[in-house]
């Protein structure tokens, strides 16, 4: 306190308007660069040499040792099928999100373990028992349970492994490595147009022979190797042959001729006689524009 | 009303399981609103009076009435809610409730293995969070009986020392914000933003440092530091002179200051009251004297101590402990040793042989303790952690009573509470 | 290591330190039963050669079997110090004495004591829980409460109790707490 | 026949507007109505014109009422506007920082954007609120606060009504803010709204009594309470302005009228530290804007009247040194003449200017770009022409530029001491009020009253 009353309060409004006049402190981000110290480690981010290529070499250390658990590694594997987890799942991030499920009492959906998900083992014991248990013809094995479920359920080569004693690392390697063994339920959507021009091009017909091929009925289930088929409501004014989509793709040629050629087709996994083409493509992008 | 009738039922020790029908809390929005309840506002606290002292303070008689100040107000530090029995404008009883910010950190550190502990306990006292780290490093050490090097302790004290002027400068701020005045604040934050880029560039964080380790620190002193520590120490002192002149003089400040908060000796030893708050009541407790630790007897301060245990006492204390800090930091530059900055030969996973060890450090606020129980594995068996704010908080009921609601501000400021620390 | 505070605490706490007075670093350690508690404590708060002024901490232990009580206090006559530990409180429903009596500040390190393990200290007016809500049951401390998504003790995919409810350990109530306002107010 | 047609012209409209695009059709829907609105005016004009122009020549001061509170409603948005960018960028570089700078040159279009927010924000009142009173009190609040600049003079001849009692109608309106304050308080249905009411009455009150008093003394020495006289008796040159006359009256109408205006460091009726937001803590929307409002305006009219009562009000401070008269040209009658001559400058400027850019500013000015430089900085030049001769030429503009920066000197120490000073606590408030303040105006209107009597004699 001063002798003098409002001594104080002046040399403190002294301070402010000198500082009116002073140079800022403020530090305008977007446009000015921050001083940020060399050993600051707020950057989360993965290094790269001179040459480009990453630093890291996934050595899950960093994860591990996260006290916090935010680090956390994953990515999709090498074939673009799933998105993995390394290291134990628990150890990880999910183990959050199933925690909180879990304490709330509702189910916990695991992306990472779906394709785990228990099978019907009956017609699988029966390949199984046909070959006697006997892994050596792993590729034809492999072939006999994917005719039987249409797929490769993982849970089904789990129970392969623990039967026949092959190592599910051979198992899976075996699956992932050729191209027409699926480890996911193979599903097609095999679309057929019912607008008025289409069924005077014969688009009934194309839908009895895919009916008659597949087994299911227009707008039912999926059939045996998972395929579905329905009718799709687009208009194509003036079509010269109706408007087939297989996984939406225009499948141009097919008419009422060689309906059951095309069909055959259908069940051997193929997708031709004719192939996607440009023409075809534009009617189906007419259509959707129209309708 | 069934409801109502449940909710006013004592929870006997007969319910082990949680009563099937609803239960109350305050999230229920029934419980707040409910017009055909025939009650507009439920009155606080919804559940009945557990103990004597619930019952005398919710009672409230003619020409009380309650405020709650908190959890979301402008003045709590964190996310404090005092319940305050007014008479008018005067505070007549307070009632402080905790928990809003609670983590269960006790809990996880005793989950997480002992270099993870570090990390952990950082968020407690998120103003100054080296003195918590120390702290557990502090009992860690003495479990495992590590020797820590001279350099290392050195660049402890000089790195906690800078923390601590950074928490006094924002005490200031926050003290003036309370107490309405705009501008302190900022220039104590411009101050704050020196210290922590300065520790930034040491520790590789600007507030949750991770740089303490079992037998030493995270990293040596770098050109960096040094050469921004030596650019701020060249107008440290002048700096915190100017900025304190916008208060120290200030006849408005000091008057609402003034007398404001009495805390006597007996009553501060008995609350449990530690640091800058103990010492402003006439007891020199000061664990870097009275219990040395670190190279703390090495190092030539003096203990700022004030008689008069008022809201402007404690403001003072911290002011003169800036200087106090500065001068330290000054003779920590001036002997820093030179040699390792870990101590030799210490497993990367510390296995510590079982028994227990209790290590207590003088924060900005006060005694940071931890009391730490091994037994024998990779994760403490116990890991307790005492707040300072924790008991400084507890005088507010003691102090308030009689005061006005705006003394409410300069008191509890004046203590300095941090949340994360109390809330734990 | 403060030999002559072994040596005082032998001569005036002799009969109720259960085993030894352990030392180690600058720490020394005795253990005593719950109802000696206040006793001890005046002692080492008033005895003239020790002076325990500052009570430092009170903490809830969970060992597994029984719960602890443990104080550390720090006085000027001793550059130790000194820990208390009260043992042996029943799991079930444990009680220790209250040390409001001395240090009006440990009201809330009870309190804190009381939430997390359920410790009840007669003599404190005002024990309630502090961090957790008030219609909580269970108490977090101890070691049968596990953490719900502890990777260290839940390995694999098996669902764990979450939360094991207690039998909340309330005070008994005092007749003087009978206070309480009608539901009409 | 006949609905055959009118179906025709209908299809017809219909094919027209289905051919023209969006906004020709807007265009072409306005016509009518522009068209019918234009002959009811004429047709009105005509009819009833001439009778309500006698009318209203008949009662001039009731047009110069309406007038008035019109221009006086609308000046308090820009006056708003303007001291909350002040108190936005002034606070911001007393505390080092930069302010408000993304909107408009130098963040100025803040306040605009903060206006706009408020009144986008939603508005709603809380359960248990008096909705009538709720709804009056930003309104109260607001028009109390407007309607005090009705007396205030801001330039010779320029001002709303020169009331013989302008003072006391000054005082009168400022304490009818206290009600809008308490009434929001109560029917807000919160505590903290309430203690702020509260407060503010109690504070409010205290506030009027050394208010009023400081101002007494001024009323001996000019024996009127018109302000616009008050002014008047203050003209010459700054020796005569009343602060060195009544030195103490100035520093206690000062302090008390900060606290008329809940600035801080008196600001207890919204201490935001103590009671949120105190009575406008429930408010939201543009009734929480009434509030904005009238606080800054409050800050204007408090520095306003402090300026009329001892600055001088639109007085200058000194005598014009070299005293130039316009008075020959007739500036009224040429005008058709000055605005071509003004026209004829600016395009002139502009191209010599542009001509001047090209040359030594070089091929980095296309020619559009030169031009439009040169014609904003002619444009620029010749308008502060146009202002300077203005000042010289019109006294009342030359009163309004004096009055404006007086007022908004203050307004900047009202800024400055808020950026400053913490709050005062609300016993120390009254004590300060009772025990210093009431007891120094009485000292002044005593010492004021025996100069009087001595000296007149």
């Amino acid at each position: 306190m001063n002798i003098i009353p409002g001594l104080g309060i002046a040399r403190g409004m002294a301070l402010t308007l000198r500082r009116f006049f002073a140079p800022r402190a403020t530090i305008q981000v977007p446009e000015a660069a921050p001083d940020v110290a060399v050993r600051f480690r707020g950057r989360l981010q993965l290094l790269v040499d001179e040459l480009g290529n990453l630093k890291c070499e996934t050595c899950f250390q960093c994860a591990q040792a996260c006290p916090v658990e935010c680090i956390d590694m994953g990515g999709h594997d090498t074939r673009n099928r799933f998105w993995v987890h390394w290291g134990a799942a628990e150890t990880y991030a999910e183990r959050r999100q199933e925690s909180a499920l879990r304490r709330s009492g509702r189910p916990v959906p695991d992306a990472a373990r779906r394709s785990f998900a228990p099978v019907e083992m009956a017609p699988l014991e029966e390949v199984l028992a046909r070959r006697d248990y006997d892994p050596e013809p792993m590729l034809t094995l492999l072939e006999d349970i994917q005719a039987a479920y249409g797929y490769l359920p993982a849970a089904a080569l789990l129970h392969v492994s623990h039967t026949t004693g092959a190592p599910f690392a051979l198992l899976y390697g075996t699956a992932t490595y050729y191209d027409h063994l699926s480890l996911e339920p193979r599903t097609r959507t095999i679309g057929i147009c019912y607008c008025a021009a289409c069924l005077l091009a014969g688009s009934a017909r194309i839908e009895a022979a895919a009916e008659a091929v597949l087994g299911i009925p227009a707008g039912g289930g999926a059939g045996r190797g998972g395929e579905i088929l329905e009718r799709l409501p687009t208009h194509v004014p003036g079509a010269a042959s109706p408007l087939v989509l297989v996984d939406g793709a225009a499948q141009a040629g097919v008419n009422a001729r060689n309906a059951a050629t095309w069909a055959q087709g259908l069940a051997g996994g193929g997708s031709a006689p004719g192939k996607g083409s440009a023409a075809g493509k534009g009617a189906a992008g007419r259509g959707k524009g129209r309708s | 009303m069934p409801r109502r009738a449940d909710r006013t039922r004592q929870p006997g020790p007969a319910e082990a399981l949680p009563a099937a029908g609803p239960r109350p809390s305050l999230d229920d929005p029934r419980v707040m609103l409910d017009r055909q309840a025939g009650a507009l506002f439920e009155e606080i606290p919804p559940y009945p009076a557990r103990t004597e002292r619930e019952a005398e303070f919710y009672t409230p008689t003619e020409g009380e009435l309650f405020l709650n100040i908190g959890p979301h107000h402008p003045a709590t530090h964190g996310v404090m809610r005092l319940v305050v029995k007014l008479s008018g404008e005067r505070v007549v009883d307070v009632d402080p409730v905790l928990g809003y910010l609670h983590r269960g950190v006790e809990k996880i550190c005793e989950n997480s293995d002992y270099y993870h502990v570090i990390d952990q306990v950082d968020p407690l006292e998120y103003v100054s969070s080296l003195f918590q780290e120390w702290a557990a490093v502090l009992a860690f050490e003495k479990l495992m009986e590590v020797e820590v090097p001279q350099r290392a302790e050195y660049i402890r004290v000089l790195s906690a020392e800078l923390l601590r002027v950074q928490s006094h400068t924002l005490y200031m701020g926050f003290l003036a914000l309370d107490l309405g005045g705009l501008t302190p604040i900022l220039y104590s934050f411009i101050e704050r933003d020196e210290i922590v880029e300065m520790l930034a560039a040491l520790t590789g964080a600007r507030m949750l440092f991770n740089y303490f380790r079992v037998g030493g620190v995270n990293g040596d002193l770098n050109h960096e530091f040094m050469s921004r520590l030596g650019d701020w120490m060249s107008r440290a002192g002048k700096q915190a002179e100017a900025n304190a002149a916008l208060l120290n003089e200030n006849e408005i400040f000091v008057r609402r200051m003034r007398g404001v908060g009495v805390l006597d000796r007996a009553t501060a030893l008995g609350y449990g009251v530690t640091g800058g708050n103990l010492r402003a009541s006439g007891v020199p407790f000061d664990l870097r004297r009275v219990h040395p630790y670190s190279v703390y007897p090495q190092l030539d301060f003096n203990v700022p101590t004030r008689q008069e245990g008022d809201s402007l006492a404690r403001y003072l204390i911290r002011v003169d402990e800036i200087r106090e800090s500065i001068r330290i930091i000054d003779q920590c530059l001036h002997q820093m040793p030179d040699g390792p900055i870990m101590a030799p030969r210490l497993p990367r996973l510390l296995r510590p042989k079982p028994g227990r060890a209790w290590g207590a450090v003088e924060g900005p606020r006060g005694m940071l303790g931890v009391y730490a129980v091994s037994d024998g594995t990779d994760q403490p068996f116990r890991f307790r952690i005492h707040d300072p704010s924790f008991l400084n908080l507890e005088v507010v009921p003691h102090l308030l009573p009689g005061n006005l609601l705006a003394d409410t501000m300069a008191i509890v400021a004046s203590l300095d509470p941090v949340m994360g620390g109390i809330d734990k | 290591m403060d030999r002559a505070l072994k040596s005082r605490l032998e001569a005036q706490l002799g009969s109720v330190i259960r085993g030894a007075v352990r030392q180690r670093g600058d720490q020394t350690e005795i253990r005593i039963a719950p109802a000696d508690l206040p006793e001890v404590l005046r002692t080492v708060h008033e005895s003239i050669d020790m002076r325990f002024e500052v009570l430092a901490d009170l903490a809830g232990v969970d060992t597994g079997d029984t719960m602890q009580v443990v104080l550390h206090l720090w006085g000027e006559r001793s550059s130790d110090w000194l820990r208390i530990i009260v043992e042996g409180l029943p799991r079930e429903k444990p009680r220790c004495p209250s040390v409001t009596f001395l240090w009006p500040g440990a009201e809330w390190l009870e309190r804190e004591a009381y939430d997390m393990f359920g410790i009840v200290f007669d003599g404190n007016r005002d024990l309630r829980r502090i961090f957790m809500p008030p219609d909580y049951q269970s108490f977090p401390l101890r070691k049968d409460f596990y953490l719900p998504d502890d990777a260290s003790r839940s390995p694999g995919m098996g669902v764990r109790p979450v939360e094991k409810p207690h039998a909340p350990a309330v005070a008994e109530p005092d007749p003087a707490a009978a206070i309480r306002r009608s539901p009409a107010s | 026949m006949r609905a055959r047609a009118a179906t025709l012209v209908r299809s017809s409209w219909i094919q027209l507007l289905d051919r023209l695009s969006i906004t020709e059709r807007l265009v072409l829907l306005l016509i009518p109505p522009a068209i019918g609105g234009a002959v009811v005016t004429i047709l009105a004009a005509a009819l009833v014109g001439p009778a309500f122009v006698d009318f209203l020549a008949a009662n001039l001061p009731l047009v110069r009422f309406f007038v008035a509170v019109v221009a006086i409603l609308l000046l308090t948005v820009p006056t708003a506007f303007v001291i909350i960018y002040m108190e936005l960028k002034v606070i911001a570089r007393m505390n080092l920082r930069v302010g408000p700078n993304r909107i408009g040159p130098w963040g100025s279009g803040m306040s605009v954007v903060h206006g706009l927010k408020v009144l986008i924000k939603e508005d709603f009142a809380p359960t248990g609120a008096d909705l009538p009173v709720y709804t009056l009190a930003p309104v109260v609040t607001f028009l109390a606060s407007a309607m005090t600049l009705l007396v205030i003079p801001f330039a010779p001849g320029l001002f709303g009504q020169d009331l013989n009692i302008g003072l006391l109608f000054f005082f009168a309106m400022g304490g009818l803010t206290v009600l809008g304050l308490l009434m929001a308080g109560w029917a807000s249905f919160n505590k903290y709204s309430l203690l702020g009411g509260l407060r503010s009455a109690a504070q409010m009150v205290s506030y009027e009594i050394p208010l009023t008093l400081s101002a007494v003394g001024i009323i001996l020495l000019t024996g009127t309470m018109s302000l616009n006289q008050t002014v008047l008796a203050q003209s010459g040159s700054a020796l005569d302005w009343f602060v060195f006359k009544q030195p103490l009256a100035f520093l206690i109408f000062f302090i008390a009228a900060t606290a008329e205006a809940n600035r801080t460091p008196f600001d207890m009726t919204e201490a935001d530290s103590e009671i949120v937001a105190g009575f406008a803590t429930e408010y939201s929307g543009m009734r929480f804007g009434f509030f904005f409002f009238a606080e800054y305006v409050n800050v204007f009219i408090v520095s306003a009247l402090t300026v009329t009562l001892f600055f001088g009000g639109w007085t200058a401070p000194f005598d014009w040194p070299w005293p130039v008269s316009l008075d020959p040209i007739d500036a009224w009658a040429a005008g058709p003449a000055w605005i071509a001559l003004g026209l004829g400058a600016a395009i002139l400027g502009a191209d010599v200017l542009a001509v001047v850019i090209r040359l030594f500013g070089g091929r980095a000015w296309s020619i559009p770009a030169a031009f439009g430089l040169g014609f904003l900085v002619s444009g620029a030049a010749l308008t502060a022409l146009l202002l300077g001769a203005c000042f010289i030429a019109f006294d009342w503009f030359a009163g309004i530029v004096w009055f404006m920066a007086k007022a908004y000197a203050f307004v900047f120490v009202f800024v400055w001491l808020r950026a400053t000073l913490p709050r005062v606590r609300i016993d120390q408030l009254m004590g300060f009020a009772w025990k210093w303040l009431l007891p120094a105006a009485l000292l002044n209107l005593f010492i004021t009253a025996a100069a009087v009597i001595l000296l007149d004699r």
